[in-house]
């Protein structure tokens, strides 16, 4: 192929992996809202190309973590889907048997090292994951997702420091939505932001339009190759915004109706899908779309867990009787 | 009296202690929004977001705040939004909130509420689902509260807000929403005074929190004679309700919420047994959830939660010992 | 069998661990140093400094790093210095390592060590004294080991390194200079096994941890046939010698240093009584701290701490009763 | 007085509070060693200037909190000396009654809200302690003391973000003394250092030479005169050395003696006294000296406290039988 097609291949892939995301979360948003789909749904719909472009650039044996709004790292990082599906259902198949949920998908086999309900709780986690890596000498990087409010958690501080003090391989990636549940994050941050942070502990940061899945590509290919090549951990700081409220059901009422409607109108899909085909656009779109329908429709045909399945997999020994 | 909800009568109470003392102010994440559960709706607006303030997520230092706040003077409530999130902010809690009066020999007290909602709610999974009220028992210093009606959220919030000792307010989730009768005028309920929520000879029925409502139901449902004792304070506790009850039945039920395994259940028993002897009864269990996390699915919720049918199996179960 | 120290039985079956496993490596504060109480000297000399890692004052990120290192396969030992100090990476421990493996269905698995050493010692006062085990036998997912002996000590070491659950190691503060005999092999001791450290049918005394020597010398003095069980493991923790002990004796006695209120030993004890039935039981009592922080002064500490005298009169209460 | 009488006076009083905790340190680490003393004691020896130069610019009403290594910052803040030593003692009529011992010293009526075993603790309670004296209006400020060790905990970050978020008056001493108990600590500090971070918060920062009483003094002065008038809080970057171990027994093995050797040559105390009349430099460290050896003496005459007192001041309702 020429670089021209591979380019447009590599481009088509991620505007299929955008396009899956947005699918799966829309049908998960629903799923939610009519009760389909047990507890809570956070969904990054209008942040996709932050998860795709980083994940662009990642190999399979490299590892994410992730958080609490984490399916479209998991899809980017090649996660099953349809399991995933099933897990936020609550259903015997998904990712993690039905006793995660949408807040706790992993997919191991794929290095997606789990979402998190705690805010921040990723970054510990991610330092280690790299210490191992290191210890083993496997060839791979971790990459750790959080977004703009864990900047003001102790362990951002901590994990910084810690990054940079190893040099260990991880690439720390900021999803800056500007939100933080339902107060504007920076009506709560002071400072020069997350970057400013990161750097000051010593973690070279690099700020990215994060609603441009092109860019977000282009840095974050040449900051894992500088992790790649043992130059120690980076920084990406990626401007986006949260279409929806922080869960499937918050209507978001906090913030005005056009800063949201503004958002939707730098739409990272449609970015991208405007230097595309617009009859393989489509396509790629259909097929995002029918594929998270039919994993859906899959979920809700799906079979309960056995409720025993609450008893196991806690720990061998002292396991409940 | 007037039907309200949890959520509901927990802030009128609030607002009511904000009304009477200046030096009362809350802070925690998303309070100006009214809090998740709506527990603080209006309070911004009413007293100024000096007083009702909105906070970074900074678990560690929403709390750690809170001590040097109340060592200035205040009295501040501490919202932690979930009680899992406390786990970010246990150092302040343990070590410093819960042991400065004492270290210190008395100079200072820390004079403050720590609000946080406890237990399954919603499919919240094992990161949000946690029920830790052994934990904070077993620590001195620490008075612990745990209601399980919309009175009780009012009236030990008042005394919690009035209170010199650190009080941990330990609200149940899956009850903001629940109704009750709450007085007009709300008053301040005592720590340590049960409430006695219903009457019987065949056996002592002791809950708090989130079971309450479970376990009167049962207890009705149950066709037994039950005395049941909803503690609302685990922290002083009403031991002697608890065993005058136990003395007279000779049968004890405890039903929490929280892993069975040293949950609070295991205290109230050892200590009803130490005081009673163990001759002094002749049946003794505790009902709680099995030592595993909690799942997300709803079925395998369901096989570790305390439905009434269950609880009244165990009520069945613990009259018919020696009967 | 050798004589030596608490602190050289650990460091020895460190050692033989981290040669036996490449997977294995330590993190913590002063690692480098030996630790704070020697219990890795000379390690980084041997295993070198990407093995024996001195980190900066992160609890939060030395807990969550051990565990990212043991989801990708490495099999860390993390130091928390003294166990008060995880109180700062509680979330860490509790909502992350302990639930992981549950969570994501099986993935993975925290297969680390937490090393919290803990208790009195040397007048350490309120914030570096705590005793927190009951808190971590009731959270799901952990096994939690407490040492009395060197021998204890390294056996069960091994264990932890050796076992895929992730393993809480409480080593007593107060012990770590203590001497006593290690096998010139030394053998993993599995967990949920008590050491039957005396016979006797009067009464049924079960400890573990900085007790086993106090409990051990009281029985002696104490002129009583007491059946003494050192716990080694309070989750799992051997359930079924307890019970047949007490079901012998008909008299059990706790004794922790940890608070007695929601102590572990309300655990011990109400699940005896729930075994054997309380009318299987002539006496019962616990043994612990009163519910206040651990004071400074020698003569305040005294009065808390549990003596050889002050067990030995709880062995003469319990075995007195309805005899 | 004329000014340059004012300032002598102001001299020799920072002097003396320098000479009384040096003095006093010495009693305590003497004390400590011969075991006459219980548990530990963390000298800070070599470091006076910073206490007191920070706390020459405090009134009474203004609150401090404080570390593990404690006594210069309490004295400097005009705690009772006496009862101090009594209390690391262990005796009746120590600051805490006995119950607190060196780590855990208060002493209220100054203001001096406490030492604390757990590094960085006294960030955060701090900032409620400012947030605190806003609400009430009080004319006041709060002085955080705290290691260059703590720079690496989240509540370093936590604390320095909420303070520049709600501007609040605090004046944040990090003292730098090279040292985190055995491990030096830029070992174990990646980036730009304390101050950076700070700074990356939104606090800003000022480097002092803390050895020199002078220009913390000066420093201070003018960073409080900034909290003081309504500016939020400032952060003082104080370099300066552990002259003793971490601890009164530590032989700190682990550094070159000639390091310590060089920072015990640009002694805080000598340098001041350089500038002042050898007499009463000379009266003023035997007057200190002698202080300090009778408060000893008063604490080893001390009755110990009453046995019952370790059941007393836990809380009101559900206290210890
Ligand atoms: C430690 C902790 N505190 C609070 C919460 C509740 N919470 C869940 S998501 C969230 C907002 C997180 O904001 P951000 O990090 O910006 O991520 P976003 O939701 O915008 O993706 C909060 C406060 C939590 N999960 N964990
Ligand atoms: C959270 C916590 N972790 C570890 C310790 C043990 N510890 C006590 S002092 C100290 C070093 C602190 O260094 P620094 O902050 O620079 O203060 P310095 O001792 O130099 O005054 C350590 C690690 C502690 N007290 N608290
Ligand atoms: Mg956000
Ligand atoms: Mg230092």
């Amino acid at each position: 192929m020429s670089s021209a097609s591979n380019e447009t291949a590599r481009r088509v892939a991620m505007l299929r992996d955008m396009a899956r995301i947005r699918a799966f979360e829309r049908e998960a948003v629903a799923a939610m809202r009519s009760g389909e789909a047990p507890g809570v749904v956070h969904p990054s719909i209008g942040q996709e190309g932050v998860a795709v472009g980083v994940c662009a650039n990642l190999r399979r044996a490299d590892r994410i973590t992730s958080t609490h709004r984490g399916h479209g790292h998991a899809i980017a990082k090649g996660a099953d889907a349809r399991a995933m599906m099933l897990e936020l259902h609550g259903r015997a198949g998904g990712s993690c048997g039905g006793k995660g949920g949408s807040m706790h998908i992993a997919d191991f086999a794929v290095g997606m090292l789990g979402a998190n309900g705690v805010v921040g709780a990723g970054i510990p986690i991610a330092c280690g994951a790299a210490q191992a890596i290191r210890l083993t000498k496997e060839d791979a990087i971790v990459a750790c997702f959080f977004g703009d409010g864990a900047v003001n958690r102790g362990p951002f501080l901590e994990g910084m420091n810690w990054a940079a003090l190893y040099r260990l391989p991880v690439l720390f990636v900021c999803e800056d939505n500007g939100f933080a549940a339902f107060t504007r994050n920076s009506a709560v941050t002071a400072g020069g932001g997350p970057a400013v942070r990161a750097e000051a502990c010593g973690v070279p940061a690099t700020a990215v339009d994060g609603e441009d899945v092109l860019s977000v590509d282009a840095v974050a290919a040449e900051l894992v190759a500088r992790i790649r090549g043992g130059g120690g951990p980076q920084f990406l700081h990626a401007k986006c915004y949260r279409w929806e409220g922080h869960t499937g059901t918050d209507a978001a009422g906090y913030r005005p109706a056009e800063e949201a409607a503004a958002a939707r109108g730098r739409d990272c899909i449609r970015r991208l899908a405007a230097l595309l085909d617009p009859e393989e656009v489509a396509a790629v779109e259909a097929e995002a779309a029918a594929e998270m329908a039919g994993h859906r429709a899959a979920a809700m045909a799906a079979p309960w867990p056995d409720p025993g399945a609450a008893f196991t997999d806690v720990q061998d020994a002292g396991a409940p009787a | 009296m007037t039907r309200m909800t949890f959520a509901e009568a927990a802030r009128r109470a609030l607002a009511e202690e904000m009304r009477r003392d200046p030096l009362v102010w809350a802070l925690g994440e998303d309070l100006v929004q009214g809090g998740i559960f709506g527990q603080y709706k209006g309070l911004a607006e009413e007293f100024g977001t000096d007083r009702i303030v909105s906070t970074p997520i900074s678990e560690s230092t929403i709390m750690g705040a809170g001590l040097g706040a109340a060592l200035c003077g205040t009295r501040p409530v501490v919202e932690m939004r979930i009680a899992d999130f406390t786990l970010c902010a246990m150092d302040e809690l343990v070590s410093q909130i819960a042991k400065v009066r004492y270290m210190f020999g008395g100079q200072g007290r820390a004079a403050l509420v720590v609000r946080m909602p406890q237990g399954m709610w919603r499919n919240s999974a094992a990161q949000h689902s946690q029920c830790l009220e052994a934990w904070l028992t077993h620590i001195p210093g620490l008075v612990v509260a745990a209601p399980g009606t919309p009175a009780d959220a009012a009236g030990l919030l008042k005394s919690a807000v009035r209170s010199d000792d650190p009080v941990v307010l330990m609200e149940p989730k899956n009850l903001w929403t629940a109704e009750g009768e709450v007085m007009e005028e709300i008053a301040p309920i005592p720590f340590g005074v049960a409430r006695h929520a219903a009457q019987g000879d065949a056996l002592t029925v002791v809950t708090w929190s989130a079971m309450v409502p479970v376990v009167e139901q049962a207890a009705r449902e149950s066709g037994i004679a039950c005395d049941v004792f909803d503690l609302r304070s685990l922290w002083p506790w009403d031991e002697a309700a608890v065993i005058a009850s136990a003395r007279r039945t000779g049968r004890l039920l405890v039903v929490h919420e929280a892993v069975t395994v040293s949950g609070f259940g295991a205290e109230v028993v050892a200590r009803v047994v130490e005081a009673l002897g163990p001759g002094g009864l002749r049946a003794v269990e505790r009902l709680g959830s099995p030592r595993a996390p909690v799942p997300f699915s709803p079925p395998l919720e369901d096989s570790i939660r305390l439905s009434p049918a269950r609880v009244a199996d165990a009520i069945r179960r613990v009259a018919a010992v020696g009967a």
